[in-house]
């Protein structure tokens, strides 16, 4: 019977100290921003939307291996010594042309794994977290600045150029061939002579 | 009021209509815009929210919005329910809730029928959503619906019973059945309502007003079960029963079930109102009165029944966002257990005090 | 004559409001009591074990991080720490506490969710809320350090992928100044509330014995009434360096091991973890967090079996190594999968309306459940 | 108490049976048991006064892709002695101490009895263990796919180390 009155009275009790905790609550400034029209200030160190600076991208292709979702993917195409991608910000020597570097932002798990390995710092983890699109492919994000023109042009540099590397090689060879003919002959002569190039 | 409409229109007939259909559009339909974003911005204050924001300065158009999607909505029926019935349910509870506001008293001006049985037939036609809600979920041909549909039910006759009895109590006390007469007869000031002791005097006025107390609480709670409100609200348990009895409805029909449920809410927090808080009656005499202006009177006293009313509705949605839910079983055990030993003990302690 | 009535088979889930993810529950109820419970798991099956095989051993720590994604750090710390124990490496002072502290602040956040969830599930809602906007102090003091929110990648194979930001210190003060208050608003407003002590007390028993059994961790072990606690009883990291209790379930408002136990044990938790951070803030010493991280992680041949004190209960890592960049075989012992086991053998006899409380009180993560 | 000595209250208990203690560094040390005395060994370790090992903590089937290349009567060069193991990490929660058993079985007919009348946590494992690698415990009370849907193809383990991605699954093309 006692137990009846309690229960009586702790039910309505505990019931009143909720309605005064909610009650308090009622005049407490929210806690919510109303999202579209105020922005959530984003930390120094947010991991969102990925940016690859190509300026300084040398293709080493590191980011791609260390992706665990393989969400990058890179192809690149020597340079030839007359033509070269320039350098990097800090002064390195590009050798490669990057003629495509492809970032599927659905894939990604923004994990940054890929922004550690980087040589050159080039790719980063930028605080844009907008980036919805209405089509899947939209999602691709292709930071390559080649135009395909000139990427044949390139290809087709680089291909005359190993051609040219092949005829001088062969050249070379032949000349080597012949000084060497030369030379025993010379050997013949036994006229010690200067290597002449 | 009736007078006045056939002298307004020249036929009773139309007048009949008119009479009937304006508390609907006057009150009950505004009301239930304001209730829902009511309910939405409490809740969201409560919970350190801001709540709709987006339509009108603080969404205040936001229940009109949602009413025009909910119109627009397709009307979604399985293949497999009883058409007829689940076609019907909706209206059948429409019917029940809106059909008790004939008998409120909103003014001395306004009351839509002033019968001598307006108590019973306030209990009476409130019950009619019990066979509404059963036939929705039972026509459903879904689970979750029947299981809603059966906890609805039985909660519902059990808490009929408590209220029943306080209001038994509360007509032993007033002598009638007629609401309008119980509002008269707390008119004037507040120490004149009956949750004070009501016309009593001496010390069985003071006897009373625990009792009557207790009398409220009791009857707050078993119409706030009748209503399925938390922490009563099993039938819906969402997150037992995903929305209990209208999981599966859509639509307009979906709307009707929920308009209903504020409606219900409004209907027995105004039976509260006239039963214990003094009906339309001002609790500090007549603005109307004192100036002189006799047609400003009905307008107080409309505005007093109001706010008394939303008041109620107000703390069951205040209830709602603080309190868990309960089980089926211990609801029984409130009702059962608790409410009505209570309530036939305050039935009996206040007819002994009547009596003397 | 008792009547016999026809058997209902109910399917809660997958989707459902409360199952907590995509759980398929078969229930077959007579009314509303539950004669049988049947588990259907498998939803959200992500083939984290054989992804691992493919990958390198850094590279599984952000998949690590999805497996119980409200405790990520705790799982990318046990990750890291089996790791390095297979390969011998010994990270300095400051990483070991920073990790400490993150672990802890994980914990106090798995636990918040885990609580205002239930609270969902048993039908007050605003507890859930208050939780989550203190949850988000944790989430942003997170993503001050790494920059994410939920899946922090932070802790790697021999250190941290970041320092910790200068401000974070003092934060971190303020939020267990600001939070503790907030466990007595929440005790006030839920779990002493009379109609949440009626819903969870004397529901879905588990004893002792029977939990060992069911080889059952973390907080529904201890609600059950044992002191078992790998933070104290099998120390890793420098946990045997802080001063904290272990919480058991007492029954204090109906029988030990109990939901309202299992409920309460995790406020009595967050305390605890309070503790620890307090004790463990000031003392952060300098270094440099990526001092011990290899340029290559390649362990030696061998297999770990290494665990740890996870919100959720015992999270286990069986990591085979064959000496090649790529873990051989990585088995995890989630521990909600184990805790899962014992669910519907809790549930028989109560009813539908319990189930979700009793669920609700396991505090299970799909994502881990599946992995 | 140390593996060492578990493995000889084993030995002095089991003396027609084989235990192979294999500890490399750094090896967790565990012992190797024959599949046939599995329950009666999880038993003991189970109920013997001074082990208690009461949890099973973690049971996960290995592939361990060991075969080698033999040459058969022909000539003809054929894999064999490819093996799936099955290990079990014990505890107990009474003395605190550990112990790791392991058992081998040839892949062409992976069958071992089932500890889960010992430990009942091992249901949901070796249900798992079955669906990834396809070894079958005998006598389990409910041996069916746990996380892969039941619709799964038979006989298609995926954590087996030679599982190939099927082309299609219930009609629909992989990757899509």
């Amino acid at each position: 019977m006692k137990q009846y009155f309690i229960n009586t009275w702790e039910g309505l009790w505990t019931v009143l100290v909720g309605m005064k905790i909610t009650f308090k609550h009622l005049f407490d400034p929210a806690v919510t921003i109303q999202y579209p029209d105020v922005k959530p200030t984003m930390p120094e160190r947010a991991r969102n939307r990925l940016f690859v600076n190509m300026d300084d991208c040398i293709g080493c292709d590191q980011c791609a291996r260390a992706c665990p979702v393989n969400c990058i993917s890179i192809e690149t195409l020597k340079s030839t010594p007359d033509d070269t991608p320039g350098e990097t910000s800090q002064g390195k020597k590009k050798a490669l042309w990057v003629t495509k570097f492809d970032i599927d932002i659905a894939k990604c798990c923004f994990c940054s794994l890929c922004v550690y390995p980087c040589p050159t710092e080039c790719i980063e983890m930028t605080k844009v977290y907008e980036f919805s699109e209405f089509e899947r492919n939209d999602l691709i994000y292709k930071f390559a600045v080649l135009t395909p023109e000139e990427i044949t042009d390139k290809t087709q540099k680089y291909d005359e150029f190993q051609a040219a590397k092949e005829a001088e090689k062969l050249a070379a060879a032949k000349a080597k061939a012949e000084k060497a003919k030369q030379d025993a002959a010379k050997k013949a002569d036994d006229n010690p002579d200067k290597k002449a190039e | 009021m009736y007078n006045f409409l056939i002298d307004i229109f020249g036929s009773p007939v139309i007048a009949f209509f008119v009479a009937a259909a304006l508390p609907l559009f006057l009150f009950i339909l505004p009301y239930a815009l304001i209730a829902v974003l009511a309910e939405r911005k409490v809740s969201a204050h409560m919970q350190d929210r801001l709540g709709p924001m987006r339509t009108g300065y603080h969404g205040i158009f936001q229940t009109v919005a949602d009413i025009l999607k909910l119109i627009q909505k397709e009307d979604i029926t399985a293949n497999s329910i009883d058409r007829t019935l689940f076609n019907f349910a909706p209206y059948l509870v429409f019917i029940g809730s809106f059909a008790a506001f004939a008998v409120l008293p909103f003014s001395s001006f306004f009351v839509g029928s002033s019968i001598d049985i307006g108590l019973f037939y306030f209990l009476a036609i409130s019950s009619l959503v019990v066979a509404g809600i059963l036939m929705g979920g039972w026509s459903s041909n879904n689970k979750y619906s029947l299981l809603g549909a059966m906890r609805s039910v039985s909660q519902i006759i059990s808490y009929e019973i408590p209220t029943a009895i306080v209001v038994l109590t509360m007509v032993m006390l007033t002598s009638t059945l007629n609401l309008d007469t119980i509002t008269n007869q707390q008119t004037a000031y507040f120490w004149n309502w009956n949750i004070l002791g009501g016309a009593a005097t001496g010390i069985a006025k003071f006897l009373l007003i625990p009792l009557m107390f207790a009398a409220f609480i009791i009857i707050f709670i078993s119409t706030l079960a009748e209503v399925n409100r938390t922490p009563f609200d099993i039938p819906e348990a969402e997150s037992e029963l995903v929305s209990g009895f209208f999981t599966e409805y859509t639509g307009m029909k979906f709307a009707m079930f929920f308009l209903a449920e504020y409606a219900n809410m409004l209907a027995v927090s105004f039976l509260i109102t006239v039963l214990f808080f003094g009906g339309y009656h001002s609790p500090f005499g007549y603005l109307g009165n004192s100036l002189g202006i006799e047609w400003l009177v009905p307008i107080e006293q409309g505005v007093w029944f109001a706010t008394k009313g939303l008041t109620f509705v107000l703390v069951q949605m205040w209830l709602r966002w603080t309190l868990p839910r309960l089980r089926v079983d211990q609801l029984m055990t409130v009702c059962w257990k608790y409410l009505i030993p209570y309530s036939v003990a305050i039935l009996l302690l206040v007819g002994f005090i009547t009596l003397i | 004559m008792p009547i016999k009535t026809e058997e209902m088979v109910l399917n809660m889930g997958p989707q459902h409001p409360s199952t907590h993810g995509v759980l398929r529950l078969e229930l077959k109820l007579e009314g509303e009591l539950i004669l049988d419970v049947k588990p259907h798991i498998g939803y959200l099956h992500r083939c984290f074990e054989k992804h691992c095989e493919a990958m390198t051993y850094p590279q599984v720590v952000p998949y690590t991080d999805r497996m119980d994604y409200l405790a990520s750090m705790s799982n990318n710390f046990g990750y890291a720490v089996a790791v390095e124990r297979l390969m011998g490496i010994q990270v300095n002072e400051r990483v070991e506490y920073i990790r400490v502290i993150m672990a802890e602040l994980q914990r106090i956040a798995s636990h918040m969710v885990a609580l205002g969830t239930y609270g969902v599930d048993i039908g007050a809602f605003t507890p859930f809320l208050f939780l989550f906007a203190d949850r988000e102090r944790i989430l942003t003091l997170f993503e001050e350090t790494c920059g994410a929110r939920l899946l922090y990648n932070y802790m790697w194979v021999g250190g941290l992928s970041h320092d910790i930001h200068p401000d974070f210190v003092r934060k971190t003060k303020d939020f267990v100044q600001y939070f503790r208050p907030k466990i007595d608003e929440l005790n006030n407003l839920l779990s002493y509330n009379k109609i949440f002590v009626e819903r969870t007390a004397n529901i879905g028993i588990l004893p002792a014995d029977v939990a060992i059994n069911y080889g059952i961790t973390g907080p529904i072990l201890r609600a059950s009434g044992v002191k078992w606690d790998l933070r104290k009883n099998d120390p890793y990291s420098i946990y045997d360096r802080f001063d904290f209790d272990i919480p058991v379930g007492e029954g204090l408002k109906g029988t030990v091991g109990d939901c309202w136990d299992r409920y309460y044990v995790r406020v009595l938790e967050m305390v605890e973890s309070l503790k620890i951070i307090e004790q463990a803030i000031d003392n952060i010493p300098e270094g440099d967090v990526q001092e011990a991280v290899p340029k290559r992680v390649k362990p030696p041949k061998g297999s770990i079996y290494a665990r740890f004190e996870n919100p959720k209960g015992e999270l286990g890592y069986f990591i085979i190594s064959d000496g090649s960049v790529n873990p051989f075989r990585v088995k995890v012992r989630a521990p909600s999968f184990v805790n899962m086991e014992v669910f519907g053998e809790l549930c028989k006899g109560h009813f539908v309306a319990d189930v979700i409380s009793i669920l609700g009180s396991m505090d299970v993560v799909l994502g881990e459940i599946d992995r | 108490m140390t593996p060492e000595e578990t493995l000889e209250i084993l030995k002095n208990k089991f003396p027609d049976s084989e235990f192979t203690y294999d500890n490399e560094l750094p090896v967790d040390a565990y012992i190797i048991v024959n599949p046939k005395d599995l329950l009666d060994v999880c038993f003991f370790l189970r109920d013997e006064e001074n082990l208690q090992f009461d949890t099973l903590m973690n049971l996960s089937g290995v592939d361990d892709n060991n075969a080698t290349k033999v040459k058969d009567e022909e000539g003809n060069e054929k894999l064999e002695g490819r093996t799936l193991s099955v290990y079990y990490h014990l505890h107990s929660m009474k003395f605190d101490h550990k112990f790791y058993l392991k058992v081998s079985l040839p892949i062409e007919k992976p069958e071992v009895e089932s500890v889960e009348s010992v430990w009942k946590c091992a249901d949901w494992h070796e249900r798992e263990a079955y669906d990834m690698f396809g070894i079958i415990f005998l006598n389990h009370p409910n041996l069916i796919r746990i996380l892969l849907p039941y619709d799964w193809e038979d006989g298609s383990y995926p954590l087996r180390k030679d599982f190939e991605t099927p082309e299609f699954y219930n009609g629909m093309k992989i990757p899509y």
